[in-house]
């Protein structure tokens, strides 16, 4: 998925190919290694949650804000969580081109929508004010800074440490005059709730390149890569949603590991982000 | 550090490099700035006169340091692209396959075109260019390939034209590649070096920086450096390879001049560390305050 | 015991095995001409013959790539070229090499360009953008070239083509006296006829007009039978 | 999303009336395995394949899964556009389409999120099929319509865009054919889902618990190759639940080659009258 | 008059100002590896990032707007979705961005060297994190760190302030709640060292005599962003040119 045609040499590709068939990466990695990740949460004030994510040089922020709306028809009961993902051209110059950044922002946005479309992943039953009526629409925008590769795990990140970081003003329902419900917001803008976040997915790309598969690709490995399959994985190891990309084929039984390989990975993702959470003081913002 | 363990922490404080005691006698400018106002000197890079005032100040036009060279007097700005000179040694690459030439990115204001006049073909140089090896252009040099090559001209709107007619240029094998500032590269006489550890490298002037192997086969006369040898490349020299790598680029981010010295010292001053720790933060840092150190005794030693 | 018959078991069965591959190889190759296929069938090991149109080869056999009739060209010098005829036309994007049929489109003082229509005389659904350079359209004195004195738009040219050119269309060349100008029209509309090798006249108005003309070649002219 | 004025657009406030009583539906395994349309759970609808139904295209295949019916078109080799750059390998574009009328809900006439990630999702199968450096600097277009949907539409429309390019004489290593399956609880693997047996999270209420183990899986595969090339997959699955479903829907692919193989032959035996 | 409750009598505006206050500056430079120049600005609430490419080969697009003697500025302006109070996501070309990246443009063209990079394209790209009032005046002072991070040669800084007039006393550098109040808005882009007014923008009605006034507040303003801006430029040159010039 190099959107940016960062195109190499065949020589180029065929040392990362080896490379990594030594299981020694051109930055010195192994084949199951992150690049170290800088994760800032509540950097925009003007939103009920944010986070910016650094993964090596790929850069992104995430804001949440959250509206209240109608549910819809078939699910009167529950809340909405709407994606919307932007490409800034900060990010490289090509993506000015329409056509082209349209389909790197709908693949992220089609690979969210995909892993969080299930009973698990947000209790949107908890987003409900009013059965029928009113409830929460959670908007998580994500804005691209910087592409380094590997967007779709780190886009995950930021969004699950953004959801975490959301404070949902606490409503209070009313009974208004003729036997209306009237919703009233809390007059202390602290007093919030928070979405409980522990199965929100995290998505893990798990990269196809020569011989062997690789987790976190940098842009140069990704345009060596045959083939890659992304996966939803919850904290407890549930995958809730796969898709394979990059035109190559896949035998079976690779397929079955890097789906195992994967799963493993995206659940020492959930522990590290958990951890540093927990730990995390509020104050370093992004940039200063 | 385990294998797999991931690291996830917030962003560091940015940590602004040790400011050494004499920083102040170095002259900096911003834009805008008068840098002097008698008339005797010669305007240089970085710098620009206003035609309306007549009383000739000089002002700078970028951030930098004021360097004067007996009468010529020019800012140095930290980050700029490649103005290119005839003569310097460049890495590029081919971004087009035209008609006759190559089009080049040298990260250079405009790109650099490569005649097919001025590469060696197959079969020795005297050969005439014919017909046919404009039709096969691409079979020599394709998209996305990495040459090195030597400034031939420079034209008057900036757009160089650079040629590889000789044993030392031509196109890369198996190697990385780094793009630094070109401010970063210290000019010297020679840019190729075969360094002790099993490496050459290649501090090009136009920022892109080739590191490969020392390929023992330099066989490659009579094909003109076109077929490169695809075979894996053992897993010591590779090592050596991808930590350079790494080196080059922590000198880079705390922006200390790139020569074939400075590279070495943080070469070796990187050995007691895992190649992939070099990028991490207090690890970077310590192996540049000790390339800095190791440079300023070798001044003040022989200095 | 066990063990050493356990051995000579397994050698026998290694044996058989081997056989059995070695016939297959053997007889697939006749069964399978003639005989239909779909992309991704094998058709025959790779000793027997070469892969021709409509097949690859991958680990030692050839498979088909088209969805056709199995035929084979038989070559003296070498192993038989094994290639699947389509019902489509072989040939759907211009190569090095091929004869083709482009419509003048655009003409400058540099180059000429047209449309592929055709190629090796079968015609393409969609036209390919292509382009003469001057210096390609004789091979005689091709520097005193002038394009307008050689092609006009709307003739149909027969070229051949040079290279893959750059992304914007396929180079193509007229430097020999089969290629060149086969249709071209007056002013006024009618046909006009072939003088010379740069001469064409209108039949009407006998006006001469210069062209880069194609040598018509001996079967295309039909003598009429007595 | 951008409504198209050219068309008679359905009135904004206007309500589906089937959308206020939605059926809700129990079980869609009743106690001796069968399920609503009366097939057990490992068996698959029967598919009808048929070439060159599409005049004017190079080629074209129509597949009809049970009540499912897809029509693709292909259209051959051409120029790229101008604004592209250079490329020795050819390129594939690739659109998949609900047609309005095809679902239950009215759907939009522009292709919104899911179908642009389904387009790209065939697109990434047929790149792994199509040869692509026999056509250098050119492009291939493929064009699916999805006139009725009733599960499994995007399996069907992955063999019927592989038969439709062998059918308009593009190179390919290997035709692809492709099945999907519905985890309905652990242990139940319903073949070749309809529309009301597809994964959909309002069907689950958290408290009971959850949607565990239940999702869609669709996997397309090179079948003489025998290599994936694309999978798809939704809802809340345990891991090996996932491989067991992914190893079933290939077997299930497997199988369609014999009906594909025949459908393909067909077309050809048409050749010989006409040459003859 | 809409801007009486702007300031409170003891004469502090809504956030606790004075009005002849700026709200808090905080920039700092080089904050992407990939582009050429890049800077971060921080004024008050308004946050914005700012990226220069270039100069480089103008892409295909712009390959019609080459200009044999002097290089073409391309820019682009962009609002994140959860920039503003309420979310309105803002497709990249509406009308909006596409008028304030033209005023951007039109400010660089007079300030930078054109004529220095000739037949070649610098890219400026802006993106707004979050809005409080006078984005155009955050965007040109991240603009022109920017541009001085990417080693690109210009006459001088271009420093931009707003101010509106409210109860006959100048608010400076004004918030969004002033903004929409609803009365006269100037903003102005200025070379401090040069003294000269690159671009200047009113909307809103002013009277006559009080224009000199609400300018000169402006220019003002503009100087102190200055002594600002170069603070930083220094401190980002001595950090960078003390290994520079050591090693």
């Amino acid at each position: 998925m190099s959107l940016f045609g960062n195109n190499l040499s065949d020589a180029e590709k065929c040392f990362i190919i080896h490379g990594i068939q030594d299981d020694f990466r051109t930055d010195g990695r192994s084949c199951d290694n992150y690049r170290t990740i800088e994760l800032a949460v509540n950097v925009l004030t003007n939103t009920h949650g944010s986070s910016k994510v650094r993964l090596g040089n790929t850069e992104l922020l995430v804001g949440v804000k959250v509206e209240l709306g109608k549910p819809e028809k078939a699910t009167p009961d529950e809340g909405r969580i709407e994606f919307h993902v932007d490409c800034s051209p900060n990010a490289t110059p090509a993506a000015q081109r329409k056509a082209a950044n349209k389909d790197f922002v709908n693949n992220i946005e089609s690979m969210l929508v995909r892993t969080y479309a299930n009973k698990i992943a947000i209790d949107l039953t908890s987003l409900c004010i009013i059965k029928g009526k009113m409830c929460w629409i959670v908007h998580v925008d994500v804005l691209i800074l910087e592409c380094g590769g590997n967007i779709l795990d780190c886009t995950s990140l930021g969004v699950k440490s953004a959801l975490q970081d959301t404070g949902i003003p606490r409503v209070v329902v009313k009974s208004g005059d003729e036997g209306e419900e009237e919703v009233e917001l809390p007059d202390d803008p602290f007093d919030v709730q928070h979405i409980s976040v522990n199965n929100v997915p995290i998505l893990v790309t798990v990269s196809f390149v020569g011989t062997r598969h690789i987790i976190d690709a940098t842009v140069e490995e990704e345009s060596c890569c045959s083939a890659s399959v992304v996966m939803g994985v919850t904290r407890r190891g549930r995958i809730l949603g796969v898709r394979k990309q990059c035109g190559g084929s896949l035998n079976p039984e690779t397929l079955v590991e890097m789906l195992e390989f994967g799963k493993k990975s995206g659940r020492q993702l959930h522990v590290a982000l958990d951890k540093m959470l927990k730990s995390y003081e509020k104050g370093t913002t992004g940039y200063l | 550090m385990s294998s797999s363990t991931i690291v996830i922490k917030a962003p560091s404080k940015r940590r602004n490099n040790p400011i050494y005691a004499h920083a102040s006698e170095v002259f900096l400018v911003t834009p805008g700035d008068v840098i002097t106002e008698d008339a005797d000197y010669m305007r240089g890079h970085g710098t620009y006169t206003n035609a309306g005032d007549e009383d000739n100040k000089l002002y700078a036009s970028v951030a930098g340091v004021v360097e004067r060279i007996n009468k010529l007097v020019c800012v140095k700005a930290l980050k700029t692209r490649y103005n290119g000179e005839v003569g310097d040694v460049v890495v590029g690459r081919i971004k087009e396959v035209q008609q006759k030439r190559w089009k080049v990115e040298t990260n250079s204001r405009l790109d650099s075109t490569l005649q097919i006049s001025s590469v060696n073909l197959p079969g020795g140089e005297l050969r005439r260019r014919s017909a046919a090896d404009e039709l096969t252009m691409r079979e020599y040099l394709k998209e996305g390939d990495l040459i090195s090559a030597e400034v031939q001209q420079v034209h008057n709107d900036g757009m160089l034209s650079l040629h590889t007619r000789s044993l030392r240029y031509g196109k890369l094998g198996q190697g990385c590649c780094v793009v630094v500032s070109p401010s970063l590269i210290k000019r010297r006489k020679n840019h190729i070096h075969n360094l002790p550890c099993g490496a050459t490298t290649i501090l090009a002037n136009n920022g892109y920086i080739w590191i490969s192997i020392t390929s023992g086969d330099a066989c490659n006369e009579g094909d003109g450096g076109f077929n490169v040898n695809k075979e894996p490349v053992p897993l010591e020299e590779r090592e050596v390879v991808c930590r350079l790598k790494n080196c080059i680029q922590c000198l880079a981010k705390s922006s200390v001049m790139l020569y074939d010295t400075s590279v070495l010292y943080a070469y070796e001053s990187s050995l007691q560390y895992q190649v992939k720790e070099i990028m991490s933060e207090k690890v970077s840092l310590e192996i540049v305050n000790q390339t800095i150190s190791l440079l300023e005794r070798e001044k003040t030693g022989d200095g | 015991m066990s063990r050493c018959s356990f051995k000579a078991w397994d050698l026998l069965m290694l044996l058989f095995v081997t056989l059995l591959l070695f016939c297959f190889a053997f007889i697939s190759m006749e069964h399978i001409l003639g005989q239909k296929c779909i992309p991704g069938e094998r058709l025959t090991s790779v000793e027997s013959c070469r892969s021709g149109t409509g097949t690859y080869q991958r680990q030692g056999y050839i498979f088909a790539s088209l969805t056709g009739v199995v035929c084979k060209e038989e070559k003296e010098t070498d192993l038989p070229i094994l290639y699947v005829a389509s019902r489509h036309k072989a040939q759907s994007v211009p190569e090095v090499g091929n004869i083709v049929t482009c419509k003048i489109t655009q003409i400058s003082s540099r180059f000429a360009k047209c449309q592929i229509t055709a190629v090796n005389n079968c015609s393409l659904a969609h036209a390919f953008r292509g382009m003469i350079r001057k210096e390609d359209v004789r091979s005689t004195e091709r520097d005193k070239v002038e394009i307008f004195k050689s092609f006009h738009p709307g003739d149909i040219v027969l070229a051949k083509v040079l290279s893959l050119g750059d992304a914007q269309w396929y180079l193509l060349t007229t430097a020999e006296n089969e290629l060149g100008v086969v249709v071209a029209q007056s002013e006024n509309g009618t046909p006009l006829t072939a003088l010379s090798h740069n001469e064409m006249q209108c039949p009407v108005t006998h006006v001469k007009e210069s062209r880069k003309v194609a040598r018509p070649q001996k079967e295309h002219i039909g003598f009429p039978e007595r | 999303m951008a409504t198209d004025s050219r068309r008679l657009a359905v009135p904004q406030s206007s309500l589906d009336p089937k959308s206020l009583c939605p059926a809700k539906v129990e079980r869609l395994l009743n106690d001796e395995e069968q399920r609503l349309d009366g097939r057990y759970s490992s068996e698959s609808r029967g598919i009808y394949l048929q070439c060159g139904t599409v005049s004017q295209a190079k080629g074209s295949c129509y597949c009809e899964l049970g009540n499912t019916k897809v029509v693709c078109s292909v259209y051959g080799p051409k120029d790229v556009e101008h604004y592209e750059d250079f490329q020795m390998e050819g390129k594939i574009k690739c659109e998949f389409k609900y047609a309005p009328f095809s679902c239950s809900k009215h759907r939009g006439h522009i292709p919104d999120l899911s179908e642009a990630e389904i387009s790209d999702v065939i697109l990434q199968a047929l790149t792994a099929s199509v040869r692509l450096q026999c056509y250098p600097k050119s492009l291939i277009e493929v064009f699916i319509i999805v006139l009725e949907n009733d599960g499994s539409a995007v399996s069907a429309s992955i063999t019927a865009a592989s038969l439709a390019l062998a059918d308009a004489g593009i190179e390919q290593y290997d035709i692809v054919t492709s099945a999907s399956v519905r985890v309905y609880g652990n242990g139940n693997f319903l073949e070749d889902p309809t529309s009301v047996e597809e994964y959909r999270p309002q069907d689950f209420d958290s408290e009971s618990g959850g949607d565990l183990n239940h999702g869609l899986v669709t996997v397309a595969l090179l079948p003489t190759l025998n290599q994936v090339c694309a999978v798809l997959s939704n809802g809340h699955l345990e891991c090996d639940v996932l491989v067991e479903t992914i190893q079933m829907c290939t077997s299930l692919a497997q199988n369609l080659y014999t009906a594909a193989r025949k459908c393909l032959l067909s077309s050809v035996k048409s050749v010989d009258q006409n040459n003859a | 008059m809409a801007g009486l409750e702007l300031i409170s009598d003891q004469g502090y505006r809504i956030d606790g100002r004075k009005p002849t206050e700026l709200r808090q500056i905080r920039c700092r430079l080089g904050v992407f590896t990939q582009a050429d120049g890049s800077s971060y600005v921080e004024q008050g609430n308004t946050k914005v990032l700012a990226s220069i490419y270039g100069p480089h080969e103008p892409s295909s697009n712009m390959r019609s707007k080459i200009s044999h003697d002097k290089c073409i500025i391309n820019c682009e302006y962009s609002q994140a979705s959860f920039s503003s109070a309420e979310r309105k996501h803002r497709p990249r070309g509406d009308r909006k961005s596409l008028d304030m990246a033209a005023h951007i443009k039109q400010t660089f063209e007079s300030c930078i060297h054109t004529t220095l990079y000739p037949r070649s394209q610098i890219d400026i790209f802006l993106q707004i994190l979050q809005s409080d009032g006078s984005n155009y005046c955050a965007c040109v002072n991240a603009a022109t760190l920017a541009i001085v991070d990417a080693g690109i040669a210009m006459k001088d800084y271009v420093c931009a302030c707003s101010a509106s007039l409210a109860k006959g006393t100048t608010l400076v550098d004004i918030n969004h709640v002033e903004e929409s109040a609803g009365c006269a808005e100037l903003s102005a882009a200025v070379m401090p060292k040069l003294n000269k007014i690159v671009y200047s923008e009113l909307n809103g009605r002013l009277h006559e005599d009080e224009i000199g006034k609400v300018l000169d507040s402006v220019v003002l303003g503009c100087n102190d962003m200055f002594a600002v801006m170069e603070r930083t430029v220094r401190e980002h040159v001595e950090e960078t040119v003390s290994n520079f010039t050591h090693s």
